[in-house]
């Protein structure tokens, strides 16, 4: 089919197809009126069994905490392909890390930049580990303290620049650090198993409620779930960095 | 209002599709890849909503009062970080194809044919 | 000790070792840890399967038991059909394991972390009982994947990888979609707690929707007409040990997955019934002939393997489509009669391209009469392919067979038809290659059109597994497979059974049903027939003119319009994607 | 906050069209950005902060920066050859 003819039929099915969507969609409880019972069960028992006040945290690291981990893993799987792809098409398939070029040429920044993200870098890495830690109370927690660590890490690239950027970030610490962070949530899970519990369940003391050890094993494998965003985040960002090299780059 | 959130989510979807199937250039269709994604997101939030309840986080009002379903926004969420993941993996396999094929427009792509 | 969740904690685990350790480990300690990981993990699995046999288990994760009827956790539950197709799965990746020995040399053990996390990824699936864990781990099979397929940096036809990307992660939303609709309706993401809820309510539209949204997205994963294209484009890219994974067990999985939540979910839903035991039903035939003809019109073999692996997907659906334990013991006998073989064959193919740098069909003629064994064994899984009345295949055949028989007489002739075609086509290529039969192509002809490289091994040891795939396929005749397999499908089809197995309740007791065959004369039907198909091919140039004219003039056209329908356009795909949806929609007014 | 939601809602079927119809890349970046800020707004509306922090730490940092990495690297290569 070439283009004008594919895009005509696609509207004519989505045309077509509209009236059962309309009559599919209109089945569905009228918005604004849950009608539970699976959401409301967590909000009435997640306080009191996991001295948590953030209810979508309980999901994601405890009543659903498979699904976190198969989560993890999609995204360990997704930098571990991204590294093996761009990788191998440079030829450094062999080698531990990307290739660094010791003299590559400084992308045009401004003094501004630099020292705003010479400034910016570590106030951002803090506010980061906050979120990460606050997962139980506040939103936030590992999935978007460890982007916004990865974002500390990338604004130390704006203010460190290329070569400084990458003695910092080394390849061999990201993949240590992401493969750590899945491993305490895989093993934080196999622990109970030898205590007689089941894979997940809880067995630590469930601390104070709104403070950051509280929820037992939620604060644990939140720890992993950041320590692995982070560092997967970072590494698909130097990849895709290096991917940016022009052809003076090596000379230069 | 009822159902508008629905339809929206509906209309996200089939654009999302429309991008894909008419795309010129696989960098501009796995931008249209993220609207379809956002088409289900809006979907699952907006099937877990309550009118009038607030957020299920019981920092500052106590556990009890009225809130939204928190499994929903628990999917959601994981699968935001994820989607950005995956979506960079498809970025890194248009750039093998940049390299090998020299283009990156589905229309000049040989036919995979014998 | 709980067994339950290390099927999936084994590999992903030793996914993060690789990981952690790669810069410090030979390469034979890598593919080694590979193959014990998915011995381990069969091993598991086996165990879990023989456990299930008396008593299916769930697993509660987090020890989050359901209050009252609403499931508060995940679970796994496993019974006989999930616990076997994981220990199946596992079996093929170890397989694949051992066929890539030395192979991934050149990065680092990247490949291996990701298809121990594909392994771990496929169990889970397998034994999930909660649809949106069903999804997470079908988005990680999918992901896992994709960066396996492009791994062959030197591939030419890059975009395969691409499109088979882009449609799955497309069949990805429309499953996360499906899920949607169904918590909106019922608040409930476990199967057995969704079926309770959806199992009064009597043709819903908001229900046929979700099950459209739900089975698009599955059967784009197994390759169903229309949503089979990217499965072509991805395997003549994809190494040869990926595509033992993908066409042995991945597609079959997928179905299995969609079967899984047709049992438990729709079940007792009557349009969806209907809808399923005529669109699927129809489908699955239409798939079947349509892709052993396209099969027919290839030369590249792993891509004319890929079609051959569409038109069995195609028989594997229209079992599950009779929609009777039969025809679903039937679907698992030929899952792993199938896996075994196709895999076997990909395996040969992977052997061809290691000692001739080549897998173009024309241009291979006659140059593998120097691995005799590998021929022969080519030329035996194109006859197990057509129908062969011997092993697992076949018992799954015949029970396929004898059910379809109940809804239309015909069904079986045209599943047969479409084996045969494929089995024609590998036996074409064994003829050409092996034996060097047909017509000389000539110097130009010959060329390959395609520069392909793969890494050289020695054949003798590659054929390690493919011999112990085969014998495994041939030697599972007794009938003790047969009435396990039986006893499985009764609880697999078991609606009510599931629901109070993880809800509670006391699970009755269900007669293993007794096997039906069809006799075997249709098998030496097809096998005839795919001799002479092949024969003819082969022989076209000594055959009278007429004959030639006519068959030319009767097929051509079709075939030519087939093989044209296989763009390679990312457009077209998700333009017919768009259509088997429609064809959803209309199943359902009808 | 029915009407809040309502608009926004509106916004988003006007910005995810406008991710689709920028077919010239680096401006469909912007719009992606865009698009991302609504959902977040939105995701805010329906109660989800959780949810709207991910997306606008993702939508308005990861995303646009992945995409804009790999033009920049297109370009790269195009000018490579």
């Amino acid at each position: 089919m070439n283009h004008p003819n594919r895009s005509i039929a696609f509207i004519i099915m989505a045309v077509v197809l509209a009236p059962f969507v309309v009559a599919g969609l209109w089945t569905l409880p009228p918005f604004g009126s849950y009608p539970g019972p699976y959401g409301d069960v967590i909000n009435a028992i997640g306080t009191s069994a996991r001295h948590i006040t953030n209810m979508v945290t309980g999901v994601n690291y405890d009543f659903r905490g498979l699904d976190t981990l198969g989560e993890e893993f999609i995204l360990f799987a997704s930098v571990t392909g991204v590294v093996m792809l761009l990788r191998g098409a440079r030829g450094e398939a062999k080698s531990a890390a990307a290739l660094r070029i010791e003299h590559r040429r400084r992308e045009g920044r401004s003094e501004a930049v630099a020292g705003a993200g010479r400034v910016l870098a570590p106030i951002t890495l803090l506010y980061g580990i906050y979120v990460v830690l606050h997962a139980q109370t506040t939103p936030g927690g590992g999935f978007q303290g460890g982007v916004i660590v990865f974002a500390a890490i990338l604004l130390a690239y704006l203010g460190e620049g290329y070569s400084a950027w990458r003695r910092m970030a080394r390849s061999a610490v990201l993949d240590l650090v992401e493969a750590a962070g899945a491993a305490i949530y895989a093993v934080g899970g196999l622990v109970p198993m030898f205590f007689g519990a089941r894979y997940l369940e809880n067995i630590l003391p469930l601390g104070q409620p709104k403070t950051i050890t509280s929820g037992g094993l939620i604060a644990v494998v939140n720890l992993g779930v950041g320590l692995a965003v982070a560092a997967g985040f970072s590494s698909i960002a130097l990849e895709l960095l290096e991917e940016t090299r022009t052809a003076g780059d090596d000379q230069a | 209002m009822s159902i508008f959130p629905y339809f929206v989510s509906a209309w996200l979807f089939l654009i999302g599709l429309y991008g894909v199937v008419t795309s010129r250039n696989y960098v501009h269709l796995i931008g249209c890849l993220t609207v379809v994604q956002a088409a289900t997101y809006v979907l699952l939030l907006a099937v877990g909503y309550k009118t009038g309840a607030g957020a299920p986080i019981f920092a500052d009002h106590p556990p009890g009062t009225p809130a939204v379903d928190p499994v929903v926004q628990a999917l959601v969420l994981t699968d935001i970080v994820v989607g950005a993941a995956v979506t960079a993996l498809l970025l890194s396999l248009v750039l093998q194809l940049q390299k090998h094929r020299g283009t990156i427009d589905p229309n000049d792509l040989q036919p995979t044919r014998d | 000790m709980q067994l339950a969740p290390l099927p999936v904690v084994i590999p992903l685990l030793a996914a993060v070792v690789l990981l952690a350790v790669e810069r410090h480990t030979p390469l034979w300690l890598v593919d080694a840890t590979g193959i014990l990981t998915a011995l381990a993990t069969t091993g598991i699995a086996a165990m879990l399967a023989d456990k299930a046999l008396q008593q299916p288990i769930v697993y509660w994760f987090g020890g989050w038991q359901p209050a009252s009827g609403v499931a508060i956790g995940i679970s796994f539950v496993i019974d006989p059909a999930g616990a076997m197709v994981a220990c199946f799965s596992a079996l093929v990746f170890a397989g694949a394991f051992l066929f890539g020995w030395n192979y991934f040399d050149d990065a680092m053990a990247r490949f291996h972390i990701l298809m121990l996390v594909f392994l771990g990824a496929m169990t889970g699936f397998c034994l999930t009982g909660d649809i949106f864990n069903l999804f997470v781990f079908f988005e990680l099979m999918s992901v896992s994947a994709y960066a396996v397929t492009a791994y062959k940096l030197e591939a030419s036809e890059i975009e395969g990888a691409l499109n088979f990307t882009v449609m799955n992660t497309i069949g990805s939303f429309l499953l996360l979609a499906g899920i949607a609709l169904l918590y909106g309706r019922t608040g409930a993401l476990n199967f057995a707690q969704i079926g309770r809820a959806v199992a009064s309510s009597k043709g819903d539209p908001l229900l046929a929707m979700a099950f459209a949204l739900l089975f698009g997205g599955l059967l784009i994963k197994a390759a169903v007409m229309p949503f089979h294209f990217w499965l072509a484009d991805a395997h003549a890219v994809a190494p040869a040990p990926v595509c033992v994974v993908f066409s042995g067990i991945m597609v079959s999985v997928a179905l299995f997955g969609a079967a899984r939540i047709y049992w438990t979910i729709f079940a007792p839903i009557q349009p969806v019934t209907e809808v399923v035991k005529s669109l699927l039903l129809y489908l699955g035939v239409a798939t079947a002939v349509l892709g052993g003809c396209t099969c027919l019109m290839q030369r590249h073999i792993k891509r004319l393997l890929a079609f051959s692996t569409i038109s069995h997907v195609g028989v594997m659906l229209a079992g599950l489509a009779t929609l009777t334990p039969g025809g679903t013991a039937g679907f698992f006998l030929y899952l792993a009669g199938h896996g075994l073989t196709k895999g076997a064959l990909f395996m040969l193919a992977g052997i061809l391209m290691s000692a001739h740098q080549n897998i173009d069909e024309i241009a291979l003629r006659g140059q593998a009469r120097d691995l005799p064994t590998s021929g022969v064994c080519f030329a035996l899984g194109g006859l197990v392919l057509a129908g062969l009345p011997l092993g697992l295949m076949n018992s799954g055949r015949e029970l396929i067979d004898k059910s379809a028989e109940g809804t239309h007489l015909w069904i079986p002739y045209l599943l047969a038809l479409g084996s045969a075609l494929t089995g024609a086509a590998v036996l074409r290529t064994a003829g050409r290659v092996f034996v060097g039969l047909g017509p000389d192509p000539g110097e130009e002809e010959q060329s390959p059109s395609k520069m392909e490289r793969d890494k050289r091994r020695p054949s003798a040891l590659l054929l390690i597994p493919v011999i112990v795939f085969l014998l495994l396929c041939l030697s599972g005749q007794a009938r003790l497979v047969e009435d396990v397999a039986l006893k499985a499908a009764a609880t697999f089809t078991n609606h009510d059974g599931y629901a109070t197995l993880v809800l509670g309740g006391q699970v009755p007791s269900i007669p293993t049903p007794s096997a039906e065959h069809s006799g075997p004369l249709i098998d030496w039907l097809s096998v005839a027939f795919a001799v002479v198909v092949a024969g003819f091919q082969l022989g076209r140039h000594k055959t009278p003119r007429c004959l030639r004219w006519t068959a030319d003039l009767v097929a051509f056209p079709f075939f030519k319009a087939l093989d044209l329908a296989h763009t390679g356009h990312i457009g077209d795909y998700a333009a017919w994607m768009t259509f088997g949806l429609l064809l959803f929609a209309i199943a359902f007014v009808w | 906050m029915m009407l809040v939601i309502g608009g926004l809602l509106v916004l988003l079927s006007v910005s995810g069209l406008g991710v689709v119809l920028t077919r010239e890349p680096r401006r469909q970046v912007l719009a992606m950005a865009a698009n991302g800020l609504v959902l977040s707004a939105l995701f805010m509306a329906l109660q989800a902060p959780d949810v709207a922090f991910s997306e606008i730490v993702i939508g308005s940092v990861a995303l646009p920066l992945f995409f804009f990495v790999s033009l920049s690297s297109l370009r790269a290569n195009r000018k490579r050859e």
